[in-house]
């Protein structure tokens, strides 16, 4: 996020888009429900009617797959009626001309015929937003106020599809055309969906990039951290030499272990047979593998794949920090004790490490006495985190950059000047998902959470309350399609894409348009992911598009009421 | 109570999906007083009396319908309609027996004509006589304190009420209601 | 020949069977042909006589009372002598005069806000406008609104409702907001047993209770109004759609008003049945939709009311006193009451008394005026016992007070309240302890629940008060009622819970004996509680 | 800031506050019982009336904008009286089994009797409402301990945005109500637990805690959510290791304000299917010679749709064994073929140390920059 969680409070128009705050985010949406009740305005864009959408002056349910055509149709509306903010183009962007231009073919009526939502929709959206308009400004339409603070929330349904990156620009391009971004309670801000994944990204888990997000491409990166990690200093220079390459990304890595090009993995708490795309495709790939460790907590559907698992302690049983989506680095204490001989992932890391530096004759210093000491190496290697440290994280949590013992963090970011400098528009252009639906399978599948459970399963599943509200898989259907199937609300029914099919149980109502389906896909007794591809990755951040696959609905023959399951080959 | 003493809660039994308890649009009358008052911030006790008009009494679907249609939570409607006297969720008998307990009335012997209602119709205040004709409320004041005490009658007010009036008053009303289909 | 009949068709008449009269009327004026037409219109005030009737023949009244159904004929016979019919008996006449002052209950009053009840037809704008309707509001808007504000200030017309703030500085502070949307409430949730005087002013007279709703929102600048009336007023509620309409019609409300540039418009909602609507920060939370607690003040409603908009909330008789201002100017209307406080009192007057009804007085005459002379006494032999002013927020008086005048500050220093006009008086016959169990019965039931004091205090009380009229009270339950009596009504959140002990610390400090009976003696002097026959 | 006096202490208070705001700031306590610093003023509890020079009768603090000059007394012999009548009022419609009560230690009405000395109420006893709902596996509502304060109301209102509760009836009826007196779980209620959190009665207790120790029993130990990427500070309540109850505490993401995986859903921690030593797959088991049964068909079953028997697919080994394999058929694998055909996969769900001590394994030790993280998924 640029900005902060409790910043939302005070916004006056809120941008939901692809985010189901409510169930994905339920504390972050309680701050965009106290904006509402002091008055903010909310608009929701989502084909579904989300719990967020109670709350929202506007509600614009583009047709599955659209939404970018109306993105560019508010950009337009706010650059031909003159809502831009000038001074901030002028004095802090570069290559607006070009978007000008690019927008011109854009008009909020030709946006509204790409994506159903009607043209005068399309402006107020784009007024409130721009102007950041409260409601009662919004509606009294008196002497225009000063502009207020508008902020984007996005979540999945902007990242998860084949053109991510480019949607992301242009949410960018609305922040910076507006200048609703490096003030207070603005900004463009990713809701992160896992615990950690801010942190995982911050500590170099990526093929391109080191800790605190230095190139792997650049030698003075990879000889700063090669001197450090060396067991002693001499050998440095001499023998530890760090791979220049860019790695693969993920869904590169599991293409390329199905194709033996990858021959061993090693997977630490992550229950891809269930999270990932084209859970068939997954599968081939685990078992084309040698070797394959996972270090888990419990035995996840991956973890039964693997040759070695590695009994891990969880999030309770051990010290260290986690970094949350608003770049705030907190600390974790344990309250249990791990089970068993469970210890905790960077202690068996350094086991593990100890001992292949000994056969690949590459011995690197594992001695940590505890997960502080090893955050001591990140601050001295990483300036971003320079100032961060155990210590100062027992009475506060940090948003980096925290660059020096006496920093106090950065509540939000882009308040001079962009990273590069001055922010650039990029013109960008509506894409199609990957697989259209057609005949066969005429129905658009999305994926994603539900407010009682998390990922695959393996935590939530286990906790009594949680699996007791919500047991079982299920499908949302417009009543529409259900109808069209036979599919009676309530019953079993069948969803099946090219690459699987599921059986769940029908839920039908107006959460979803027509032409949709969503599935929630934490349910191994009937993976969602069965049904999605790996296709048509983001080509800048590689993601799955997993909220669009074609599938179709039908009805089950002999009927069990609650039944649900998954199947691999499409039934005939 | 929750403590260690009654500790063993067991388990309530795993939740069924209920599905939409009102799949079906709402009948068209209801549908009618909705539509009046759309998107408007002053209506929710002019919602509930349209209803209530409508019906004899609140049914429980269709304050359902209200919060659906109307947007407004559920919980709301339903503490507002608690909370004023004149909402009722049960039908109502044909004839609405109101005794006024307003001061004068009350000074001017009300209690005495409660309780005669009360033993002639054999029912306890709130309640709707088995065949369905009456029902007995009582209500602080009606504004007719000059003619105390006041006996209403299916919206007719009846001054100077005795307990003896007030009987053959409602043996009257019983008696031609009883005659109808 | 120009002849009226008049038959006041008010709730209360109604309850008499005055339908049924102006009915018969009708059929025995087509029968008998006479040139005479019939008119309804609301309540002249001697409810104690209705069925009234006038009968006005060239500019002579004669009004009749009680003339039920079967009266109707022989009086319509006898008043215009038809066929030789013999002339009314005397005893059905009230009064000959059109000023009615003949007739002891009319002499001493001064009608100003109900000088059109029953006199005209509610239902008719040209009656107002005849009346000189809309004559104040016309004048008011050649006036600036800051001397709208300024004549009803110098008028001295505080608050009819019951607290008696300052008419004018609550316009005042209203108009001064910021804000530039702002709403006008009309209260008109008379909630106290005992009281009808709002329901008998727009039930006669709507069209003046709008006009001074409308000369308001211009001396304030609002926009909306409400005119928040209680739902067991339903023919009230009539009346005022009705004059609402004819008031759209014919320009006075809407945009634009009478080319004035003022925009106004009222709504009517009807309340639900809650006593504690009448309080202002509940009665706003009833029309935003949620349930009728109040809330803390401040912030008051003139600073942030109706969804946090500067709200301006008077009671309806405040607002019908406001046209007579503009058109009689404030010191004449200053002048009708005291030094304090000008203007004229609505009462309604009931209980134990010769003649009850809707009675308006100045400012200032005594309580003995208002129920000897006006309501000529005790009836039936009885003696006077007490008069309970002011509804459940009120107090009891004894004899040895008659003389204090009626006026906020001296009906405050005896323990009761001005409040908003409520006066039931009781002769010997009925139990004080009994009465006060009767009222906290009332404010028990009617509390929001809200606040602690009130939702479980007033429920200790009743049981202590109900234990007493069974004849099971000791001692000390006195002082513990009058110690949780001080902690309802210093810490109360609103005025409900603040005022629910007045009619138990007045009974206890004028009427201590009949509590001493109850606990001492087990015995009731007046024999009303049961349980101790 | 406005610079008013309390009790005789000059006490500057920032725009906005509110006398009680002030008080508390400055480290004066006032007693209350409907208030909660995140919610809307109320009202209702008249326990935090003070007198303030000018007027005449209390004002309650909560309600009241602190304001230049002015004069606040928040203790006086008239107060205190006050405010026991209060109490003992809501005593008698309070039942008083604090020796078995599961707030006893944390109930806010039993802190303020034991300070106005109150063992009893010197009222008739009278408790109006009778309901005992916990038709849900999150929280008991047992409504006669409530106190109608509305914090759970008003945090199901104003913060979740539920609004699956509202006061129902009114006076001494008056209970907090689903809608028709439904289940919670037939309400939009998302069992975030909020209501339980803010409640200062024993009329809201999680199930999970009943007959599992009494506040003093506890050991309370803050730490962060482990679900989606809020990152909530939770304070975990725990007895002998085991998880009792969770609750915000007023961490900077959350407030102490939570959702209902992170107060509901830690049960997986203590879970029988936690891994307790390393497992080697069965296949591989028993060609080293680890185990004599032949692998089993379910080996080659796809694991999606099904949940194996303990045991069925792996066996328990010591770490030792498991960490010497790794390490050889590792090792084995990038001397053949180099160590781009090795991939590492991080963890969003482990702290930074461990994805800092993963990279710097597959990149260090391995030689290879095929690290990613489920970030892109």
């Amino acid at each position: 996020m640029t900005n902060s969680i409790r910043e939302i409070r005070d916004t006056d128009c809120i941008l939901v888009i692809g985010s189901n705050t409510g169930e994905a985010h339920p504390v972050i949406s309680y701050e965009v429900v106290r904006a509402t009740r002091r008055g903010a305005t909310l608009i929701v864009i989502d084909p579904r009617k989300i719990s967020l959408t109670r709350h929202a002056a506007l509600h614009l349910r583009p047709a599955p797959g659209t939404d970018h055509a109306l993105y560019l149709g508010m950009l337009n509306a706010i650059v031909t009626r003159g809502w831009l903010d000038r001074e901030f183009v002028g004095g802090r962007t570069e290559g607006f001309e070009a978007l000008a231009a690019h927008l011109e073919a854009w008009a909020p009526e030709v946006a509204a015929a790409a994506c159903g939502v009607p043209a005068e929709q399309i402006v107020e959206a784009a007024r409130l937003y721009a102007l950041g308009l409260r409601r009662t400004a919004a509606e009294g339409g008196e002497s225009a106020p000063p502009r207020g603070a508008s902020t984007i929330l996005y979540g999945m349904g902007i990242t998860e599809r084949s053109n991510g990156t480019e949607l992301v620009k242009t949410l960018a391009n609305l922040a910076m055309v507006t200048g609703q971004i490096g003030r207070p309670s603005t900004g463009v801000n990713p809701l992160r969906g896992q615990v950690n994944v801010q942190g995982g990204c911050d500590m170099g888990c990526l093929p391109n990039v080191y800790p605190g997000y230095q190139q792997v491409a650049d030698p003075a990166v990879r000889a700063k951290f090669a001197r450090a990690w060396a067991q002693r200093q001499s050998q440095a220079g001499r023998e530890l030499t760090m791979p220049e390459a860019p790695g693969l990304t993920f869904i590169e890595m599991i293409r390329a272990a199905a194709d033996g090009r990858i021959r061993a993995m090693y997977i630490m708490g992550q229950n891809l047979m269930m999270t990932n795309p084209d859970a068939t495709l997954m599968e081939r790939a685990m078992r084309s593998l040698e070797f394959l460790v996972v270090q888990e907590i419990f035995l996840t559907e991956t973890a039964q794949l693997a040759h070695v698992v590695l009994p891990a302690a969880s999030f309770a049983e051990k010290s260290g920090t986690f970094t949350n989506t608003e770049r705030r680095m907190q600390l974790i204490r344990p309250f249990a004790r791990p089970p068993g001989e469970a210890r905790p992932d960077w202690a068996i890391l350094c086991e593990v490490g100890r001992r292949l530096g000994r056969r690949l004759r590459r011995p690197l210093r594992w001695a940590y006495g505890s997960a502080a000491e090893v955050m001591r190496e990140v601050a001295a290697l990483c300036s971003i985190f320079g100032g961060i440290t155990h210590e100062r994280l027992e009475t506060v949590g940090l948003q980096w950059p925290c660059p020096s013992p006496e920093h106090p963090g950065t509540l939000f970011l882009h308040a001079e000047q962009f990273s590069r400098g001055r922010g650039r528009f990029h013109a960008t252009s509506p894409a199609p998902p990957f697989e259209p639906t057609d005949d066969a399978y005429p129905l658009v599948l999305s994926t994603g959470r539900i407010l009682y459970h998390y990922n695959g399963g393996p935590m939530t599943r286990r906790a009594a309350p949680l699996d007791w509200r919500e047991p079982r898989a299920y499908a949302e259907i417009h009543p529409d399609d259900a109808a069209r199937a036979g599919v009676r609300d309530g019953q079993a029914c069948l969803v099946s894409s090219r690459r699987g099919s599921i059986r769940v149980q029908a839920r039908v109502g107006g959460v979803v348009p027509p032409g949709m389906i969503y599935v929630p896909f934490h349910f191994r007794e009937a993976a969602a992911n069965l049904l999605t591809h790996a296709d048509g990755l983001d080509a800048g951040a590689k993601t799955p598009e997993f909220k669009f696959a074609a599938v179709r609905l039908e009805r089950l023959r002999a009927e069990r009421s609650g039944a649900a399951g998954g199947s691999h080959p499409p039934p005939e | 109570m929750p403590s260690a003493a009654s500790g063993t809660t067991a388990r309530p039994r795993k939740t069924v999906y209920l599905g939409d308890p009102l799949a079906e649009p709402p009948p068209p009358e209801l549908l009618a007083i909705l539509e009046r008052h759309r998107g408007r911030g002053d209506v929710l006790v002019t919602v509930l009396q349209q209803i209530q008009a409508q019906y004899g009494y609140l049914p429980e679907r269709s304050v359902r319908y209200a919060s659906r249609e109307l947007g407004i939570p559920l919980a709301r409607l339903y503490g507002v309609a608690t909370f004023y006297n004149q909402f009722r969720f049960t039908p109502p008998g044909r004839i609405q027996l109101q005794v006024c307990c307003g001061t004068a009335c009350h000074v001017g012997g009300a209690p005495a004509i409660v309780e005669r209602l009360k033993a002639h119709l054999q029912i306890a205040e709130n309640q709707t006589t088995p065949d369905g004709i009456f029902t007995l409320q009582t209500v602080f004041c009606v504004g007719c304190c000059s003619l105390a005490p006041v006996v209403i009658a299916s919206g007719a007010a009846h001054g100077r009420m005795t307990p003896g009036g007030a009987e053959s008053l409602v043996r009257d009303l019983g008696a031609a209601e009883e005659g109808r289909p | 020949m120009r002849s009226t009949v008049k038959v006041g068709t008010s709730t209360c008449g109604l309850a008499t069977g005055a339908e049924a009269t102006f009915r018969a009327l009708q059929e025995a004026v087509s029968e008998t042909g006479l040139a005479v037409s019939t008119q309804r219109t609301g309540c002249l005030g001697a409810c104690h006589r209705e069925p009234l009737v006038e009968i006005v023949v060239d500019g002579a009244h004669v009004l009749y009372g009680p003339v039920t159904a079967d009266r109707a004929r022989p009086l319509l016979e006898g008043h215009f002598t038809l066929h030789g019919a013999p002339p009314p008996p005397e005893d059905w006449v009230v009064s000959r005069t059109p000023d009615r002052r003949d007739y002891a209950f009319f002499a001493p009053q001064v009608k100003v806000t109900t000088a059109n009840c029953g006199v005209i037809d509610p239902l008719s704008l040209e009656d107002y406008l005849a009346a000189g309707g809309y004559e104040g509001l016309r004048r008011a808007l050649a006036m600036s609104p800051e001397a709208v504000v300024a004549a009803v200030t110098d008028g001295r017309l505080r608050g009819r409702g019951g607290a008696g703030y300052p008419t004018g500085l609550k316009w005042k502070i209203c108009r001064s907001q910021p804000d530039p949307l702002k709403y006008l409430v009309c209260n008109a949730d008379e909630g106290d047993p005992g009281a009808f005087m709002d329901r008998t002013l727009i039930e006669g007279d709507p069209h003046r209770v709008l006009e001074g709703m409308i000369i308001a929102a211009h001396g304030i600048g609002a926009r909306w109004g409400y005119a928040y009336v209680r739902a067991e007023y339903p023919l009230a509620v009539k009346h005022l759609e009705a004059a609402i309409a004819q008031a759209r019609d014919a320009g006075y409300l809407g945009t634009d008003i009478l080319g004035s540039g003022l925009d106004f418009d009222v709504i009517v909602k009807e309340g639900a049945g809650a006593f504690v609507c009448g309080e202002e920060t509940a009665l706003m939370h009833s029309i935003e939709g949620r349930r009728g607690t109040p809330r803390m003040r401040p912030p008051y409603p003139a600073a942030s009311g109706l969804w946090g908009h500067p709200t301006n909330i008077n009671n309806v008789e405040s607002y019908a006193s406001v046209p007579s201002i503009m058109t009689g100017g404030a010191e004449w209307f200053s002048s009708l009451g005291t030094s304090e406080s000008g203007g004229t009192k609505t009462f309604a007057l009931a209980g134990a008394i010769q003649r009850t009804g809707l009675v308006e007085v100045p400012i200032g005459v005594s309580l003995r005026q208002v129920i000897f002379d006006v309501g000529g006494g005790i009836r039936d032999g009885h003696s006077f016992k007490a008069v309970q002013i002011g509804g459940p927020s009120g107090g009891c008086l004894p004899e040895c007070l008659l003389d204090t005048p009626v006026d906020y500050g001296p009906l405050r220093a005896t323990g009761a309240i001005m409040g908003s006009g409520g006066m039931v008086v009781v002769d010997d016959t009925t139990c004080m302890v009994d009465l006060a169990r009767y009222f906290l019965s009332f404010t028990q039931d009617e509390s929001c629940g809200k606040c602690i004091p009130c939702r479980i205090g007033t429920r200790k009380m009743l049981g202590i008060l109900t234990k007493i009229t069974r004849g099971e009270g000791d001692t000390a339950d006195l002082d513990r009622l009058q110690q949780v009596a001080h902690t309802i009504h210093t810490t109360s959140l609103c005025g409900l819970g603040q005022t629910a002990p007045n009619p138990v610390l007045t009974t206890l400090r004028y009427f201590r004996d009949e509590y001493a009976a109850h606990i001492h003696d087990r015995h009731c002097p007046a024999g009303t509680c049961t349980a101790l026959r | 800031m406005v610079a008013l006096t309390i009790d005789g202490r000059k006490v500057e208070a920032g725009a906005g506050s509110t006398v009680l705001d002030a008080a508390l700031a400055a480290g004066i306590e006032i007693p209350r019982l409907c208030h909660h610093p995140e919610l809307t003023a109320w009202g209702g509890c008249r326990l935090c009336l003070v007198e303030v020079e000018g007027q005449q009768a209390p004002v309650p603090s909560c309600g009241l904008a602190a304001a230049a000059g002015m004069v606040v007394i928040t203790h006086s012999e008239q107060l205190e009286a006050h405010r026991r009548e209060v109490l003992d009022l809501l005593l008698s419609d309070h039942p008083l089994n604090c020796v078995i009560c599961e707030k006893a230690g944390a109930c806010d009405l039993q802190r303020y009797a034991y300070e106005f000395g109150l063992s009893e109420s010197s009222h008739e006893k009278e408790i109006a409402r009778k309901l005992y709902q916990d038709e849900n596996a999150f929280l008991v509502r047992d409504h006669q301990y409530c106190i109608l304060c509305t914090r759970c109301v008003r945090v199901c209102e104003e913060i979740v945005g539920a609004s699956a509760i509202e006061v129902a009836q009114r006076g001494f009826e008056a209970f907090v109500a689903t809608p028709f007196d439904a289940p919670l779980v037939e309400t939009p209620c998302t069992f975030c637990g909020n209501c339980v959190q803010v409640c200062p009665t024993a009329a809201l207790v999680p199930v999970d805690r009943i007959g599992k120790g009494r506040e003093w029993d506890l050991t309370r130990t803050r730490t962060v959510c482990p679900y989606c990427g809020t990152g909530c500070g939770i304070e975990v309540a725990t007895r002998g290791g085991e998880i009792v109850s969770v609750s915000g505490y007023g961490a900077p993401a959350n407030g102490e304000f939570l959702c209902t995986k992170g107060r509901f859903g830690l049960g997986f921690v203590g879970h029988p299917d936690r891994l307790r030593r390393p497992l080697i797959r069965r296949d591989l088991a028993y060609s080293l010679g680890l185990i004599d049964t032949p692998p089993p068909a379910a080996l080659g079953r796809s694991p999606l749709g099904r949940s194996p028997a303990a045991g069925e697919t792996h066996v328990e080994v010591d770490w030792e064994i498991a960490l010497d394999l790794v390490a050889d058929r590792l090792a084995a694998v990038v001397k053949e073929s180099g160590p781009d055909a090795f991939a590492g996969i991080g963890s969003a769900l482990c702290t930074n140390e461990d994805n800092y001590i993963f990279q710097k394994l597959v990149r260090g030790v391995i030689g290879t920059n095929n690290v990613d993280l489920c970030a892109r998924v």
